[in-house]
């Protein structure tokens, strides 16, 4: 058991912050002389986690760091406290965001080969929007397209911590109807424990 | 396909199911919409298009491009996408295009690029070819590919959005803080930046419908501010005192053209509560 | 001790409301064929409030009902958690930003309507911090917006005596593409000094 007041901080600055916080965070919290060692908070970090297991909300590290979140399973009953409803994504916007998301860097032109049809700018402009994706860098070709890349802010909201944490990418093979209902069903169960 | 299938003739009405509102589209569920097939009128959908009966536009318009259509084809009667029945399959997407095309959906040009792309594979699988042996490589094979491609992210969009995300799924937590004196640090942000976004937004909006996007001088703009936030403080002024003499001629015509907007807009009332007495101006 | 999922969801909404909650609040969560009796909720308030004796953060009891606070005495930890530097901004601010300056008085879904996508709630609250938008009054609709508009720290901050020294929106929009960088770099000059 590390000392009291260093957990309390750390604690009260998760809970202050309003965003993710690093390691580097709450080592820069203290003074010079008395910054504690990144070791330390590691175990401060990991007890913090034990601790929260079984109450209401739970502590998880994510891209940009450790965050308090409510637990999945008890959205249902807090929705009603939140004034606006969570928004709804397009197919085009959802298939536009999981090509970057798999295939960055990426051209607009190059995720429009992909799925057949072009891409609005609406909604590059919408993912733009919401800080999902973001230029990594223009390639050296004519016109000097810019090359699409996912940001820590898109891995924070889909609560994922990098990218290997997506869901594999499956291949489809011949009369795939029911073997992607199969996956899915799949896929569900394997998220579903880890709430 | 069999040989009689029928050839789907634009609707008498091509209205009939365009611009419905979505409790109309609601209310035609259960209802088959009607398809007319040779000037007959179809009790019943022609079975090899599988249309769903309910609203079709809906339906057309659920398609993320051709290739969502194409995969959708081919899943829906578990066909071998790896080796597809090109003559069946180029005929099914050929009527959908048509239908498309007759209930004035917007039909993105890529629509017709694969429609293009797949009589042109129907052709040369047609053609009987003199070096079977070297030349052998499917005209299909790209066809698959780009198919294949597709639907794995078509899955992965689906995976994505069954991720447990925030606002939906996952909600942040925050707790109040003893006041620390929040300050507050500006962003920099220069004059052209600002006036670059102002253009973009007008020349997108313009994009959209008939915006009268803003003819009026901004002095007026500013002035119904100005206007507005002396009702709060006091729920009524004098007409009179809203204008400052000594702003002239131009002054006054603004501050007139503030008012009359903002009355338009039914933002403030101009009342003369008994005749003879002063004209005053209430927030409405 | 009271049953765990009633308690979790009194905490997590605790966490989740942003504001205090009352025992009302508590109770309209559940189904009306589920909602606890008032006592419940308190007694399950009363046993939070010990758990959370020991931490960093406590449940208090403020006017408006119940919250979460970090402890006072960790108030000198939390400071550093202020940023330092001038914070990032994005276009859809921007946007907003703009639209309010020449559209005033305005309200959100008007603005919404002209950016053909929705403004966040993220977005209205920065401008507000930033003291460069204000609440001029309601709109008599349903719903009663707000109607915005742009304050004298915004005009200070642009170094503009009024809205006036805004190019009009004709001049912005038509031919003007050399115009503006014109238009630009004098601006330019006269801001600079101050940034």
């Amino acid at each position: 058991m590390t000392d009291l007041p260093l957990k309390s901080i750390i604690e009260a600055a998760l809970f202050a912050a309003g965003k993710p916080l690093t390691i580097d965070h709450f080592i820069a919290i203290f003074a010079e002389t008395s910054q504690p060692e990144r070791s330390v908070v590691r175990t401060v970090l990991r007890e913090l986690r034990e601790e929260y297991a079984e109450r209401g909300i739970e502590l998880v590290e994510v891209a940009s760091g450790y965050r308090f979140q409510t637990k999945q399973n008890l959205t249902p009953w807090l929705k009603g406290l939140q004034p606006e409803r969570s928004p709804r994504y397009s197919r085009a916007l959802l298939e536009t965001l999981a090509i970057i998301a798999y295939r960055q860097p990426i051209t607009r032109g190059e995720i429009e080969n992909i799925r057949g049809i072009s891409v609005s700018s609406d909604i590059i402009r919408k993912l733009h929007d919401y800080k999902w994706i973001r230029v990594l860098a223009h390639r050296d070709t004519p016109g000097k397209p810019a090359l699409y890349g996912t940001s820590r802010e898109f891995l924070n909201y889909f609560n994922l911590k990098n990218l290997n944490g997506l869901p594999p990418l499956t291949e489809l093979m011949a009369n795939a109807q029911e073997e992607l209902f199969e996956t899915e069903e799949k896929k569900e169960e394997e998220i579903n424990p880890k709430n | 396909m069999n040989s009689n299938s029928s050839t789907i003739s634009p609707p008498l009405n091509p209205h009939r199911w365009g611009g419905s509102t979505p409790s109309q589209r609601e209310g035609a569920r259960g209802r088959v919409p009607s398809v007319i097939v040779q000037g007959t009128e179809l009790e019943t959908l022609p079975t090899d298009l599988y249309i769903p009966p309910d609203a079709l536009q809906v339906f057309l318009e659920g398609f993320e491009g051709p290739l969502d259509l194409l995969l959708y084809l081919i899943q829906h009667q578990n066909l071998d996408i790896l080796n597809i029945p090109i003559a069946e399959v180029t005929q099914q997407y050929l009527k959908y295009v048509d239908i498309m095309q007759e209930m004035d959906l917007d039909l993105a040009a890529e629509y017709l690029a694969i429609a293009a792309m797949l009589m042109e594979i129907k052709s040369r699988l047609l053609l009987p070819t003199a070096n079977e042996s070297k030349d052998s490589e499917d005209p299909r094979a790209k066809l698959v590919q780009q198919l294949r491609e597709y639907a794995q992210y078509k899955q992965a969009a689906q995976d994505l959005d069954n991720l447990p995300r925030l606002e939906r799924d996952i909600l942040p937590v925050s707790v109040e803080q003893h006041e620390i004196p929040k300050e507050i640090i500006l962003p920099q942000i220069t004059w052209s930046a600002l006036l670059e976004a102002m253009r973009d937004v007008m020349e997108r909006a313009n994009l959209f419908t008939s915006h009268h996007i803003m003819s009026e001088p901004l002095s007026v703009r500013e002035r119904m501010s100005f206007i507005l936030e002396r009702l709060t403080e006091s729920k009524t002024i004098n007409f009179i005192d809203c204008f400052t003499l000594e702003e002239g001629r131009g002054g006054v015509v603004v501050t007139l053209l503030a008012l009359l907007e903002l009355t338009k807009e039914s933002l403030v009332q101009i009342v003369q509560p008994k005749p003879y007495e002063m004209i005053q101006v209430i927030s409405s």
